[in-house]
């Protein structure tokens, strides 16, 4: 990533040293939304109508993930050519909901597990003439002694 | 009150690359639908088409394109779209007419023509599209979604690779003589794992192609339906419409996300299970009484999660079944015994209507050559984007 | 057995540019029309959208749509397509699952962001469709088609565009206290005059513009109302869908030609004709009884066929009507009380729901500014491309 | 029109020396239909699946008329540039149906009535690489008399 990064969409993560999705909390009921949401509550049991943004924690556990073997057709934007297949995890976070990203570059189908845990990163989605375009991706936790059998 | 109307008459235009318009295949199957019921166009007094959103404005308002292609008759006309799930809500639609009394006989048509190749979104840049942030943000395409609910069935519950090809095997053998399927071909599992990985763990022949196809069904009241001899018509039991509920907790494409669960809590069913369910409910039948099942294989691993969304096995116990020759025509409850997906390719307003047709002549036992013995309720399931899914339960 | 359903409540998103995306435009008036009905979203059991087909695919299957963005509570959903009769037949559908006893409650919603300008069809090349060919073969615009209607009245009936300009006059005077109308401003029949022509002999101000809004109404059963202690609701009485009857023989959008009357004979009625006398045929109400009527003045000069064809007079004598101010708030049969598309402007999935709106706000006594005097029963009618026409018909 | 001028549309019209616009008639009930059409005859009461292609007549009388003063959308292609605007008929013709066209080259609203007698004309639409691309126009029938008035 270079110094002009920008993220590929605006608001939908922080870009710290810690980065994170940026939710949103029904100040009534505190029910979470991701992407973030306004006007009223998607939990058709409560009336609520404020939110307050808050950062979504920044490990979960493997829902499910697959791979991208083929490029996928536009408004995707490939990161280089020739194509290279990546791969896509979708994460549970302790907030309760499952989120989709992509995985961290390196990363293949043969790191993930349903049920493992994954943390998330920011990582270049593309460049454009702006620079490098930034997105969210989840990176496999390695844990002690699974390191070493690889 | 009984929710019930007849089926008095299925058609078809067959699945394929003809080069046709969306219009002419769907006249096909109304007129062969309308033959095969007996009823004269005259008579009909709803057409409701499933809308193609690919072919222009004509197939936006299907329902009027398909009854000027018809000949105006004057009927009252509707247009339904849903997604893969549209033929259903199109039956849907022209039920609830006929159950309230507003007309005697209706013309549901479904036709489409496909593009070759992943589906892709409209062109143009939507930030708040899911659909189009999917693929811009992610490059999140169907099979990958697809693949995301098989991988989970290999860890959660030991399905292999093998067993997704035998899916495709067994749905290959089933449809080999309907003269309605594209692809009328055996398959050996050796075939499908041989196949490109497209998005793992799915091989190319575990993905569902696109094809052109139409279906047709004429829906009567059973009082018309009596008045005209049909004493022992194949009966629409039950449609289920419904949406999820909050919070709707399985990764749904086009979504990036679900909602959390933390607050509300999470649901009795999935949104898929509550789709069959509504149908036993409202049908006043249990799964236990099916005798086949049609259900959306877009992948052969989605058939193994139908199986078990329509109760017709526990969770995690669908491999078993498909192990054990269950899901195969003279099994316990073939699944697919049109052959599915997997030889029809998906043709999004027609499939649904087709597995109804499907259903129709497996209860009338008009199913040459893939024939459920002594057939006496179907039920159909298929799911589309942004919380669409249905089921259709038939019986005689 | 009665075929009426009560208005429980009815919202708007004011008309506009705003920049907002359809999607809070429809929920916006969905929360509006749940409030004024006073029953909590989770009582709704089918949510029925108007489709929106540019918005992406969030707008092909807008009843999925919005009842997400309401927060999934399980209903049932449909979506109903039928260009700028969307609406009625998004309510027809809805009305129809009351009837047959399959949902108390129904949510009606339709919304539309609109691009400046004609409506130009979709890019690609489709030689079978007649909305791409009528652009490229002759360069005939919606316009085009109002125009040629207006040079009827005028050569026939002797319409100046002095006429025309008064219905404008008219409208715009309507609609100048109306809160949601997007063009709240007197217009003179000289500016109307002034205006450049764009297809004679329609001026710029002959035209409506198009704009984005929304609209949404809540029905249910008569039961349900009267349990809630709704005892004497605005009524649907009638919801006419009808198309054609072969041979159509007056030239209809987007059509190059007509079907011939030369075997098949002149119809009884015109399809537009035919759409109202359904409508009262099924209400058992006539066109002596309506207090006032909603029509789709698309053009100024539309206006004037619509009151003929609703049966307000007879043929060729609307222009003695509006001449006398019959049509005129205060007036006989007041038409277009809200300002209608002159103050509107488009927004095709939600105009027929706006109309049914307005006709309940004045059937209820609640139109503010514009209210005609002892409203007993509302009448909409309006017409979208390719044989689609609709008229509700609304009473207390 | 150049000697290489080619229909915009194939089969909707004959280009001789008595151009006409070719329709279909169902050969059980007779009904005429424009553009041409096949499969089966959509007048409900015909269960006719046989059509003969027929040349339409070619003077019918004026439906009503209008004109473009704006540039219309693609797939619309101008003619010229700067735009100029051009007027168009719905004719209803001997045979029970009307068809749209624009009016012939040098005719405008001001030359047309409803009634009046209008006759098939081919002229050019536009140009493209093919060389001129040509269409069924009306062209307004100017009686005797009449002439004389202009
Ligand atoms: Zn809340
Ligand atoms: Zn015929």
């Amino acid at each position: 990533m270079s110094q002009t990064a920008t993220p590929a969409i605006e608001g939908w993560f922080t870009t710290g040293p810690a980065p994170a999705l940026v939710g949103s909390r029904c100040t009534t009921c505190a029910t979470v939304f991701f992407p973030r949401t306004g006007g009223f509550c998607r939990n058709p049991a409560c009336s609520g109508e404020e939110f307050e943004g808050i950062e979504l924690s920044r490990r979960g556990r493997i829902w499910s993930y697959t791979d991208a073997q083929y490029q996928p057709p536009p408004p995707y934007i490939p990161a280089t050519d020739p194509y290279v297949p990546f791969a896509l995890a979708a994460v549970e976070l302790p907030e309760g909901l499952v989120v989709l990203g992509q995985v961290a570059g390196g990363y293949g189908v043969a790191d993930l597990e349903v049920g493992a845990e994954a943390e998330l990163v920011v990582e270049t989605l593309y460049t454009d003439d702006t620079g490098d375009r930034t997105i969210w991706r989840w990176k496999p936790v390695i844990e002690m002694g699974q390191e070493a059998d690889q | 009150m009984s929710n019930d109307v007849a089926v008095a008459g299925v058609g078809m235009h067959p699945w394929g690359k003809w080069g046709k318009n969306f219009v002419e295949y769907g006249v096909h199957a109304a007129r062969a639908a309308l033959a095969d019921s007996g009823i004269d166009w005259q008579d009909v007094g709803l057409v409701v088409g499933g809308e193609t959103v690919r072919n222009g404005y004509g197939g936006y308002v299907a329902g009027a394109t398909f009854a000027q292609a018809l000949g105006w008759n004057g009927a009252s006309v509707a247009t339904s779209y849903a997604a893969c799930a549209t033929g259903a809500q199109a039956i849907d639609t022209a039920r609830a007419r006929i159950l309230a009394g507003m007309c005697d006989v209706a013309l549901v048509v479904g036709a489409d023509t496909t593009p070759k190749g992943f589906l892709a979104p409209n062109a143009g840049e939507r930030w708040d599209d899911p659909d189009w942030l999917r693929f811009r943000l992610l490059g999140m395409t169907n099979p990958a979604y697809f693949a995301l609910y098989a991988r989970r069935r290999m860890d959660l519950y030991g399905a292999t690779q093998a067993d997704f090809a035998q899916v495709k095997v067994k749905n290959a053998r089933h449809g080999l003589n309907n003269p309605n399927a594209r692809y009328r071909k055996l398959v050996s599992a050796e075939d499908v794992l041989a196949s490109a990985i497209v998005s793992d763990p799915l091989h190319l022949l575990d993905i569902c192609a696109t094809s052109d196809g139409a279906a047709a069904v004429v829906l009567t009241s059973l009082d018309y339906a009596r008045k005209r001899g049909l004493t022992n018509p194949v009966r629409v039991r039950a449609v289920s419409t419904v949406t999820p509920t909050f919070p709707n907790t399985v990764m749904d494409m086009p979504n990036l996300s679900t909602d959390s669960s933390a607050v509300a809590g999470v649901p009795e069913r999935t949104f898929k299970e509550s789709i069959a369910h509504a149908a036993y409910e409202e049908a006043g039948i249990g799964p236990e009484e099916v005798s086949l099942a049609e259900v959306y294989d877009l992948s052969t691993a989605l058939e193994l999660d139908w199986i078990e969304d329509l109760a017709l096995c526990k969770r995690g116990e669908a491999e078993t079944l498909l192990r054990a020759g269950d899901t195969t025509l003279g099994g316990r409850i073939p699944v697919n015994p049109s052959g599915g997906l997997a030889c029809f390719g998906e043709a999004v307003p027609a499939q649904a209507l087709a597995q109804v047709c499907e259903v129709t002549w497996q209860l009338r036992g008009q199913a040459v050559g893939r024939q459920v013995e002594n057939a006496k309720v179907g039920i159909t399931a298929n799911q589309g984007l942004f919380g669409h899914g249905s089921s259709v339960l038939l019986s005689v």
